[in-house]
Order: C-alpha cells, then structure tokens, then sequence
C-alpha cells in the first residue's frame, strides 16, 4: 500500500466534499503537517479550518510533527461536538 | 459498559441494571436536544456522526480515567448516533458507587471529558438549513 | 414536584417526565440502601419515618432555594417512607436545566439538604437488632 | 387548650417510650429550654440525647429560647437521616 487512507468527519467533510479519499505522503517521513498541504490544496475548502482540526493518525489523536507512512490511516477531526 | 448506538436511550433500564448492593448513590446525566428558535426558524432534528472504533477506544478511556479517580462500582455510557429529535437523550451516564460525592464527580467529569475527547459530531437540521455544532460551517442564513 | 410516599420509587417515569425541549440536561440522584455486613449479622431492610407536614415543606424549601440559585426547568424529588430493601431507592432526585452546570449542581444540593434539614430518619433493621442511623441508640450488640 | 401536644420521632420516640404526648408549660411564657427539663423529667430516657436534638415548634425549626405556649406543637428531632 503506498498511499494513506484519509478520514473527513463533520465539517471537514463537508467543506471537502468527500468523507473519504486516498493520497500519497508528499516524500518518505513526511510529517502530518506536510502531509495537510498535500491535502489542502487538494481540498481548498479545508484550509480555512486548518485553526480549528485536530488530527488522528490511526485512530489516535496526533501532533502535526507525527510521521505518516503510506498504509496509515489519517483522520480530520473537526472541534467534537457530541453530549 | 460503554455503547454506541443508533436506537433509542432508555435510562430507566439503564440506571436499573446500575443498582448494586453494594453502591449506595447513582448519580446520572443525560443530554438532549435543546430546541433554539431564531425568528421563523426552527431545529428540527439532530444528526450524530462518530469517527469509529476511536470513540469507542475513547469512551472506554474515560471509563478508564474514572475509575482510577473515584470508588465506583458501575459505569455506563451510552451515546447515540443518527437522527435524533427534540428532547430525546443523546447521552446518557450512569455512575453507581458507594457513596454520593464519587458519583457526582464522576457522571460531571464523563460529560466535560465526553465533549472534550470523543470523536462525535452534530449538526442541527434546521427548517431554513443546517448547522455543524462547534463549527462555522452552515447553510443556513446568518440570523 | 415534592413527594413523600409508601410507594416504590420509579427513576425512569420520573426522568421521562422532566424532559423538555428547552431543558438540554437531565441530571439525577438515586439514594439505594447500601447493604453493610458486621461478621454474622446483616442488614434485612431499612425503615424510614417522617415529621410531616413539616418534611413536605422543608422539601419544598429545596426546591425553592434551587429556584433561586440556578436556572432550572423542572425539580422532581421524591423519598419513601417506610420498608426498603436494600439495593432499592428510598430517595430519587430529577433536574432538568437548560445547561448541565445548573443541573449537576442543584442534584448534589438537593440530596445536601436533604440529609441536613428534612425531618425523616431511618432505622437499619439487622438480623441481630436494629440501629437508629446517625443515634447513638440501636438493640443490636456492639461491633 | 392548656396543654402542649409533644411529637417525637425515631431515637428519641425509641428512649422516651412514646411517641407522642400532653404537657403543659411549667410556667406562662416558658422558654423551649424550661420545656424541655419538664420533658427530660418525665422521659429520663430522653436526657443523654439532648445535646443531639433538635427542636420545632409549630412545624418549624426553634432555637431553645423560643417561647412555647399551650395549644403550641413541639416535635423532638433526632439528628435526621432521611435520603
């Protein structure tokens, strides 16, 4: 698998278009920051939200200094609302 | 026990299969819709999503996180996905334990950290169009 | 809505009915008889009496000293009188409020002041004596 | 009515032996206090519990220097233990 498996929840889904997509790390180590770049200017629409994300990389909460490999899954986690 | 789950919440039951000898105070929470009106406008139903199986995993950390904080002997969450009208429960919490203050501090802090960490979304659907809670993403007119 | 009764305490009905659309929290208090055991002796049931009128009005007290510290839509309080067994209700409190602050916060008040100024008291009946709860005074032999 | 009607309830109904009761004043204007030595007199079970009763008169809460009249009602109140 050389591609990571992006999740969008919410909002996020919304300004994007799509709930669910696949991308390539933008090199080898990337870090999740790099990788939002990718999918910003993939998905326009995000950007304006970047402030307000938080992001999970197979299934935990991570930092945007985190590493995404081809094979892991990325979520964008819109400011959760439940209760 | 943790759940997450599309059918309604029924806290009588719940809280029910909660009581134990052995715990002399249950303390429960719920949350429902609340109906906001704007002018002609009006909710007419909430839509849950969750990031799943994280909210589960993050449920059962605060399940987790209460139980090395208080003496409890049940906890019970439940907490709704889909379409969910006006005042019906959304979540429901249920801490038996033997005394009083545990189950106070512990159903609050399952809601404060249930709002804080769990990975769920709502969005009202209004009659005019609908609104991402906690965002600024919507289609209905800025009142 | 204030009650002293003979009668089992029924948590779902009562939270059921403390739902409203501009209520957006529930939060409850249950009071179960916690069994205690003393080697061989156990607690069969617990009987409760009350001074009443006064102990309806000093329940309603509650509720008007709730009505004046927070915003709340709905204020159910119920307690039994007579036999309970253990593990069964003897005191269920329901607050519904817009926001769950208020809710939290008048549930644990309430329960607070019940235990400090309503005239009810309750006899733990062992199966070696009985025990005035909070008296020096009990039939049953010393622990 | 020229008596006071006397209520007691849980341990002190258990030491006093009744659990209600006739008594008049010890005097006209007679304090709770003065009240209560004619009481604990009667019921000398009742004496060793004093420090932990309460008193009402009427219905509600009185201090021991509350006034107690015939036709009045004083209920004996152990330390509650409702909930």
């Amino acid at each position: 698998m050389s591609t990571v498996r992006v999740l969008l929840f919410g909002a996020a889904a919304d300004r994007a278009g799509v709930r669910q997509t696949e991308l390539s790390p933008p090199a080898a180590g990337a870090s999740l920051e790099e990788f939002w770049a990718v999918l910003a200017e993939r998905y326009p629409g995000l950007a304006p939200m970047r402030d307000t994300l938080a992001f999970a990389v197979n299934g935990e909460y991570a930092r945007l200094d985190a590493t995404v490999s081809p094979g892991d899954e990325v979520a964008v986690l819109p400011p959760v609302s439940g209760g | 026990m943790i759940s997450i789950t599309e059918e309604p919440l029924d806290l009588g039951e719940l809280a029910a299969g909660a009581f134990r000898p052995d715990c002399g105070a249950v303390a429960t929470f719920v949350g429902t819709t609340r109906v906001d009106e704007t002018g002609e406008a009006q909710v007419e139903y909430l839509e849950y999503e969750a990031y799943r199986p994280m909210a589960d995993r993050k449920l059962e950390e605060i399940e987790t996180g209460i139980r090395c904080q208080w003496e409890v002997g049940e906890v019970r969450i439940v907490h709704r996905l889909g379409r969910v009208y006006p005042g019906e429960p959304s979540v429901a919490i249920v801490i038996a334990a033997p005394r009083r203050g545990p189950a106070f501090e512990a159903s609050r802090y399952a809601i404060e950290r249930i709002k804080e960490i769990v990975p769920i979304w709502k969005r009202e659907i209004w009659s005019d169009g609908y609104v991402w809670v906690g965002s600024q993403v919507a289609t209905r007119p800025t009142p």
